[in-house]
């Protein structure tokens, strides 16, 4: 269970959010702009907000009254970010088994590093280095990395923006699968409102800073949906 | 040529480049991700050893080392005798000379590096020592080559301080910046050209090849894809 | 068995071979290191592992021993140190150049640059200064000089032709390199105080048989004749 | 203290570093961005001066400066007199003494410049220069501070170069480094100590100031967002 | 009119694509592999490809056999390349206006910038610095400055993966009429086949580094458009 109440300032923006975060999977949806990175980076730990905490699974991450900050890498938690920051000066196995843990049993690492990798379909890119990679083999690397770590909690800031759209269903299907079964909470940030209904996934709804809704996609994303629909529709009376 | 004075200048060369990275590698990382408004003192504290004459800085370490001060006759009985015209006396004066020309580009080259890198690798668990060894110096490897370069060469023509501090001791702290020193003053002017010239020779050749290996060019400035 | 020796630096065309007869003659190693008898007396004063200091000039054996740091031997007491030479002063110019040395020389508007070794500590340029003084060319000298670290850089400011003449040492003028390249005038020994250079024995000294058997071979005769073929005096005789 | 020399030293060491910028920058884009296998020379090449022990380099030049040579004749026939002894001499062999101060961190600095961001640029249609002026040097910014840190107080502790070539003459030639090399040889220690003490006092707080401003720390290493 | 026959060879990965390009506007269609990036850095003259010639509206851009090649800035064409290297010390205002050419009008200067950030909706950035954007503001703002330098070419690679399905709609709706009024032929590599019928764009589909069909979407996506019109409808269902 993840547990917020942020208060951050960026220039003009203001993120101020407060919620509980019960599902296996959360999705964050939200137009450009609306504050999606900014509260994945609070929770990461890779920024501190102006006030507020953080709990996850009853561990405070963050809390700015108390003065508690639990650094990115003790939190359990796994983070990609909205550009794959791969390590340039390593191949795909150095990347994915960087932050494998214990270091010391090589048939264990490689083993998380090969599962990793069949998952998000990137099992032949081993040995290439990150600048040899088209944009979709980075992002799918990059969600390897993270999740060869086994997370406990698993942030994904657009993780699939460069793949097409079956390719990215296919990718998170087999990845809610695994999270599942590895006990992963995850919370993954989007602007494709698809995704939240193709997880049955909660949804938050960011605007501006703010959380305009939390709760199913059925119910949140209630507006949006018809949109949506309408808009695929009519691209769906385009196609044909 | 003084072949003695030759491998003696190779040996205090060497030694003070790997003791002067062992040192500047972690201050540098120290003071590139130290948060500490302290650290800009420690900085400039790093460069100062740069403004004295060498001459000067042989001269207060020679005092400083010498029996004339609690601390240098500390030194000696511990030792047995001053580290004053011994080799480890020059390879401790060449440490602290040199000290700038190791510490200023590795900081340089470790501000360089994407944040973006190191918050990945904090967030996969990187610490402060995994951190500085797998990403900033493998990042940061053409400044670690212009540190090193700059403090080797620069103990090789080192003179000043060995001077001071050294009193030509053959075998010991002859290097051969003063056997050179000595053709010149002696007006041994073809002795001082063939040394020069061999020392020049040497030094393009070593470094011609570190700089073929260390800039692939062209490949080295191949953009990342996608 | 070997001893070392600090040596001034107009030492280093006169001593190789003294040190080499030493050997022949006592089985003994002389090791001498050569540098500005300023630098020298700052090493022996902070614990430099040398046997004997010759000095290019009285003051700093002088002053080592007021410090108990060093002995000397001359007049038969520990109290002055040995006068082992005198240098001579001699102003030099380049073959090629237009100017002959010669008092006249150092009157000659043509001479735009003079070297001399510094006044504050080298014994040559001490004595530049006094001979200038004595000849009353001093003030109207003093904006063409250009300052040497010590004797044999003031040679090589001419010698590379950036100066025009020099007052260098007698030992410098005489080496192969400046005979083959310039030609030189003595300034008359009577216009500047002698240049007298003296040796002690430093304190410390583990060798201190060693080295006064070196002192003594350096004092007897053939030896103090020899000096001159190098461009320095005799000096005094042992007692 | 010597104020004379003290303003005569800051002009030198200031001129110094300028004119090493100026050559240093446009020689390093050079190195980093041209693809000809013979760089690698050139590279070897600029990093030489420091091998020679100073006094040695001082002494070459004073020789090759000098109207024994064709090209010395040549510069005594312009200047109407020889760079030796002469201001001008000083700035000649300080920038020929410290030029790998300057190349080896710039170098270093502009290799770790994104090759993304210079093919964004020289896309929008950026020349050669406008990348060095635009791109690499902002973005290679600490390590020409770098560079021009260790080439300004280089400059200021240089001895051996300045002994060679300067003839110490007031006013002229006659630098702090002279001053204080002359105070510990004629064992006028009170002097030399005062004489340290306001040299490093003075560049301790220089120094504070540039990496205070140069390194806003926390916010210099901030992450990109997004 | 842009016409190429490469050949570039990029470890296993071979491309190998020949044909002429004579639409306003044409998308590269192509899953995460296919190749689109690697042609468009070839187009832009970023790489060299190992033989072939390109030629646009008459000139040779790329000749390998006549040993020619002009360099990225003079080919008269714009790249917007899949990671938005905005200029990370300069303001959104300066990046923008980087290209833009004469420099010595001050006025025609500003008005581009705004002219291009009003296009692609990002006016009040101006003073931002890139790592205080958003993704998809940072991919705005590369779109501006691609457009400000008014080029004859524009190379388009996934410009507006970050942003939603309607805010990509709208952006390349007012794009499309800009270029077309300012005489821009462009190329966009894409995955989303949708974009290619919106735009009524011809369409080149790369697979595996070969030109698997070139012409209006109805004729090269029919496959494709099964698949899609499918998914669409069934995403369109799981959303009522
Ligand atoms: N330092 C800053 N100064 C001003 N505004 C800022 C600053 N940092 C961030 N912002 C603004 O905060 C808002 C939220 O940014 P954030 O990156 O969280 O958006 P997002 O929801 O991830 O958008 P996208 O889908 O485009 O990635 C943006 O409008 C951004 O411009
Ligand atoms: N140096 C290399 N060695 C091996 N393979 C390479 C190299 N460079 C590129 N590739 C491969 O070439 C293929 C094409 O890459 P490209 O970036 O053009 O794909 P793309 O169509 O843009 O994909 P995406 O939609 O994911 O960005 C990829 O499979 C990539 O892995
Ligand atoms: O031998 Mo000296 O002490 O350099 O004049
Ligand atoms: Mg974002
Ligand atoms: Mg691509």
């Amino acid at each position: 269970m993840l547990e917020f109440a942020l208060d951050a300032r960026r220039g003009a923006f203001h993120l101020e959010i407060s919620c509980r975060l019960t599902a296996e999977w959360t999705v964050i949806f939200g137009h450009s702009g609306a504050g999606k990175s900014t509260l994945l980076r609070l929770l990461a730990g890779l920024d501190r907000p102006d006030n507020g905490r953080i709990a996850f699974g009853g561990t405070i991450l963050t809390d700015i009254a108390a003065r508690l900050f639990m650094a990115p890498g003790r939190r359990g938690c796994a983070f990609v970010t909205q550009q794959p920051a791969l390590f340039p000066h390593m191949n795909v196995r150095s990347n994915v088994v960087y932050g494998v843990r214990p270091r010391n049993n090589l048939r264990e690492w490689m083993g998380r590093v090969d599962e990793a990798l069949a998952l998000v379909g990137a099992s032949d890119l081993h040995d290439r280095y990150p600048r040899d990679l088209s944009g979709g083999e980075a992002q799918r690397v990059a969600v390897a990395r993270a999740i060869a770590v086994r997370p406990k909690l698993l942030l994904l800031d657009e993780p699939f923006s460069a793949l097409d759209g079956p390719a990215a269903d296919a990718l998170l299907d087999r990845l809610q699968v695994w999270l599942r079964n590895n006990g992963v909470q995850t919370v993954m940030a989007t602007h494709e409102a698809a995704d939240a209904f193709a997880l049955g996934a909660e949804v938050a709804l960011l605007q501006d800073g703010r959380l305009a809704a939390l709760g199913p996609p059925q119910e949140v994303l209630a507006q949006e949906r018809e949109r949506i629909t309408s808009r695929l529709s009519n691209r769906a009376v385009r196609l044909k | 040529m003084d072949w003695q004075a030759f491998f003696l200048t190779l040996r205090l060369a060497g030694l003070t480049t790997a003791i002067l990275l062992v040192i500047a590698i972690p201050l540098s990382a120290l003071l590139v991700l130290g948060r500490s408004r302290w650290l800009a003192v420690v900085e400039a504290l790093a460069a100062l050893p740069l403004v004295l004459p060498p001459t000067v800085l042989g001269f207060f370490l020679l005092v400083m080392l010498g029996p004339r001060t609690a601390f240098g006759r500390g030194i000696i009985a511990v030792l047995g005798h001053p580290l004053a015209f011994s080799f480890s006396g020059l390879v401790v004066g060449s440490v602290i000379y040199s000290l700038p020309f190791a510490v200023q580009p590795i900081v340089a080259g470790f501000s360089a590096v994407e944040p973006n890198l190191v918050d990945a690798a904090r967030l996969l668990g990187a610490g402060p020592e995994r951190l500085v060894r797998t990403l900033l110096v493998p990042l940061a490897k053409r400044s670690i080559i212009a540190a090193a370069v700059l403090t080797f060469l620069h103990t090789v023509g080192e003179f000043g301080v060995v001077l001071m501090l050294g009193g030509d001791i053959p075998g010991a702290t002859r290097t051969l910046s003063i056997v050179l020193y000595n053709q010149v003053e002696n007006f041994d002017y073809a002795a001082a050209y063939r040394t020069a010239a061999l020392l020049l020779g040497l030094s393009v050749l070593a470094l011609i090849a570190i700089y073929t290996t260390a800039n692939p060019r062209g490949d080295f400035r191949r953009s990342r894809r996608a | 068995q070997q001893i070392r020796i600090a040596a001034a630096a107009d030492l280093e065309p006169v001593l190789p071979p003294i040190v080499e007869q030493f050997k022949q003659a006592t089985g003994i190693n002389a090791q001498v290191t050569y540098q500005a008898s300023a630098a020298l007396t700052t090493q022996i004063q902070n614990g430099a592992p040398f046997d004997l200091f010759l000095s290019a000039n009285l003051d700093y054996p002088r002053k080592l021993i007021a410090a108990g740091l060093a002995e000397g031997l001359g007049d038969g007491t520990a109290g002055s140190p040995i006068v082992y030479a005198k240098g001579a002063l001699v102003l030099w110019t380049r073959k090629d150049g237009s100017l002959t040395p010669s008092v006249e020389l150092l009157r000659n508007r043509a001479l735009k640059r003079l070297a001399i070794a510094n006044p504050d500590r080298a014994p040559y340029g001490k004595a530049a200064i006094a001979a200038l003084q004595k000849l009353g060319l001093y003030e109207a000298l003093k904006p063409k000089f250009v300052i040497a670290e010590n004797i044999s850089q003031a040679a090589q400011f001419v010698d590379s032709g950036n100066a025009d003449a020099g007052l260098i040492s007698l030992t410098s003028a005489k080496t192969a390199r400046l005979t083959a390249d310039g030609r030189y005038f003595e300034i008359p020994a009577d216009s500047y105080p002698p240049i007298e250079q003296g040796a002690v024995l430093v304190s410390r000294t583990q060798q201190r048989v060693a080295a006064k058997k070196f002192l003594v071979f350096l004092m007897s005769a053939p030896v103090q004749e020899q000096l001159r073929r190098y461009g320095l005096t005799p000096g005094r005789r042992v007692p």
